[in-house]
């Protein structure tokens, strides 16, 4: 009987040292590697099956990796450790722009878009706008390059909360908000908003048209 | 005393990057040096003899002193001080002396001397424990968490529509071309009135005489107010009359009558 | 019967998902910091006390540090696992002093220190301290001068397998001999490490302080 406690006492410490080895190894260690450690009456092969059904049902298992063994985190809780948070940004100014060119230009091609703004549009600028969900590719221009136009979502007029682009404000509304200083040459104009489904000079996208490939120091 | 100095003298030398704190044979100042030469006497520190102690050490920097080794400058205050203590302690106190007794002041250093110590014990202690990746290991294979961001962009409808609005305005080829008023100088007026006035006698409206220049709606105003300010100037040299006989009612001018010599 | 089943299943999961976050991660965690995972309802203070009664006696155990928690190996296992490659840097004689002397007068300002140790602190021992994580500016005392009060991290009562400050070697022996007194004479109100946010006479930091200015010859 006191035989068999001690058996069960030197048991319960090799136990334990081969918890803390294979917790504090960076890599999966091999059963070689671990009998230095744990004396050389042990059976490590039963030593760390009796540990493997020990960690079965737990946050950490210890698995096998070929002929090594290592902890890991239990895969079915992968994902609650890989935790989504929503962080709310306010657009830079560069996308706010590039947005209301786009929105009252519609459809609008890069190039047209840089006219209007006076500066280039960087491919980050674009990416958040699609990526917010507000701007969308809508075909291509059938012009030599065949650029990509673009135009406004769905949820573009929810985010504004517009029915309609037609909602978008006109020349006088945008002067009698005082958005528009009433010294403006004559000649400008503030285009209505196309809002329907492909232009006459737009072609439609192919389903795997990625878009228009843009430089990196774009 | 106890010891040889040449022992002393044989200390370790003082790490390098310590170096500037440590001028006199690898102590780390004068505290150092006396609790080393305490421990010397080999009794408990509270069994110590203050006075032994601060006579080791004076002893010990005059040595030093003696081999023309230069001694940092604390090491010196320490002398003095406990030169002074020394003296403190062989002379009998004197009543009404307001200044600390010498058992007061050898207690003080006995008192450092033990504090001093029992950290150095502290620190040992701290590193004889099981120290974290020395004895104690973390995850040797850490699985760090992610914290995936996603962006909620916001922006408010005025924000883009005064977006639109002052691109637009940015890019709008405006020519400009400042707006010149014609504006009446005040020589101008009084020239002007001079001519108008001329000799008549009889009280007239100043607007009948300026009638011509007020057909201009947008030089009614200046025409009006350099005239008058012109009038007053021409009032005050004696030139013309002025008179108004109600308020907002004409104002009316004529030419003074000059005094016969 | 299915409800007390029920619960017991939820509280499994959230025993393991702790289990799973502590042993990912080689820092020590605060209840604030595992909260987000294990979800609203849980009760944090008992499901951590039950994860460190279940490896109590294991060969990886739950410890305190501080306000956090972790897994460390178990002490007793220490000399079995020790590696060959020693401390990189051993502190010196004087940066160890000034970890102790902070670590028990706590807080305590430079001139405190330099008064227990007789001799200026260099401001390379601060560095090291501070670099290794141990040492960290709480606040400024509110004498003239307002001098920078010091204290230690959780990363120290790691680092040395302390719970709390409370647990620091001989801690209450030298409360009883009074010399943990940082002034001169002994009074008798003998100060302990304080570990708390601030001190009545402390000040906080202001977030671009820099601390202490230290001529370079300090």
């Amino acid at each position: 009987m006191s035989d068999e406690n001690f058996e069960g006492e030197v048991r319960q410490r090799q136990l334990r040292i081969l918890e803390a080895l294979l917790f504090a190894s960076s890599e999966p260690l091999s059963l070689a590697e671990m009998s230095p450690y744990v004396g050389d009456g042990a059976n490590l092969p039963v030593l760390i099956e009796e540990l493997r059904a020990l960690y079965a049902n737990r946050g950490v298992n210890l698995v096998r990796r070929g002929d090594r063994w290592a902890f890991r985190t239990a895969e079915d809780l992968g994902f609650l450790l890989r935790r989504e948070e929503e962080e709310t940004r306010p657009l830079s100014r560069a996308a706010l722009e590039t947005l209301a060119i786009i929105a009252y230009h519609q459809p609008a091609t890069r190039a047209e878009i840089e006219e209007v703004r006076g500066v280039a549009v960087g491919k980050g600028t674009m990416d958040i706008l699609m990526e917010a969900g507000w701007v969308r590719m809508r075909g291509r221009r059938r012009t030599p390059g065949r650029p990509v136009t673009y135009g406004t979502t769905d949820a573009f007029l929810d985010h504004f909360g517009l029915e309609h682009l037609s909602d978008l404000p006109g020349l006088d509304e945008l002067k009698g908000a005082g958005l528009l200083s009433s010294r403006l040459p004559p000649s400008l104009q503030i285009p209505l908003p196309f809002d329907g489904a492909l232009r006459d000079d737009e072609d439609p996208l192919a389903p795997d048209d990625q878009g228009d490939a843009v430089s990196d120091d774009d | 005393m106890t010891g040889s100095l040449t022992e002393w003298l044989d200390a370790e030398a003082p790490p390098a990057d310590e170096v500037l704190h440590v001028d006199v044979d690898g102590y780390e100042g004068p505290l150092d040096l006396l609790l080393d030469l305490a421990r010397r006497q080999k009794v408990d520190l509270a069994a110590i003899s203050i006075l032994a102690l601060a006579e080791q050490y004076l002893s010990f920097i005059d040595r030093v002193r003696e081999r023309r080794i230069e001694v940092a400058a604390d090491y010196l205050v320490m002398a003095a001080w406990l030169a002074y203590l020394k003296s403190r302690l062989m002379v009998p106190q004197v009543q009404d002396d307001d200044e600390p007794s010498g058992e007061m002041l050898a207690a003080m250093l006995q008192f450092r001397l033990k504090r001093l110590e029992a950290m150095r014990l502290a620190a040992s202690r701290l590193l004889s424990r099981p120290r974290l990746g020395l004895q104690i290991y973390s995850r040797g294979a850490p699985e760090p968490l992610e914290v995936a961001r996603k962006s909620i962009w916001e922006a408010s409808y005025y924000e883009l529509l005064k977006a639109y609005s002052a691109q637009r305005e940015r890019g709008a080829v405006t020519e400009y071309r400042p707006y010149t008023r014609t504006v009446w100088s005040l020589q101008d007026a009084r020239d002007i009135l001079q001519r108008l006035i001329g000799e008549s006698a009889d009280w007239i409206a100043m607007d009948t005489y300026l009638e011509q220049y007020l057909a201009k709606p947008d030089e009614r105003a200046t025409v009006r107010a350099s005239t008058f300010a012109s009038s007053l100037e021409l009032v005050r040299q004696g030139e013309i009359e002025v008179r108004q006989s109600e308020t907002f009612g004409p104002i009316l001018l004529r030419r003074r009558k000059r005094e016969q010599p």
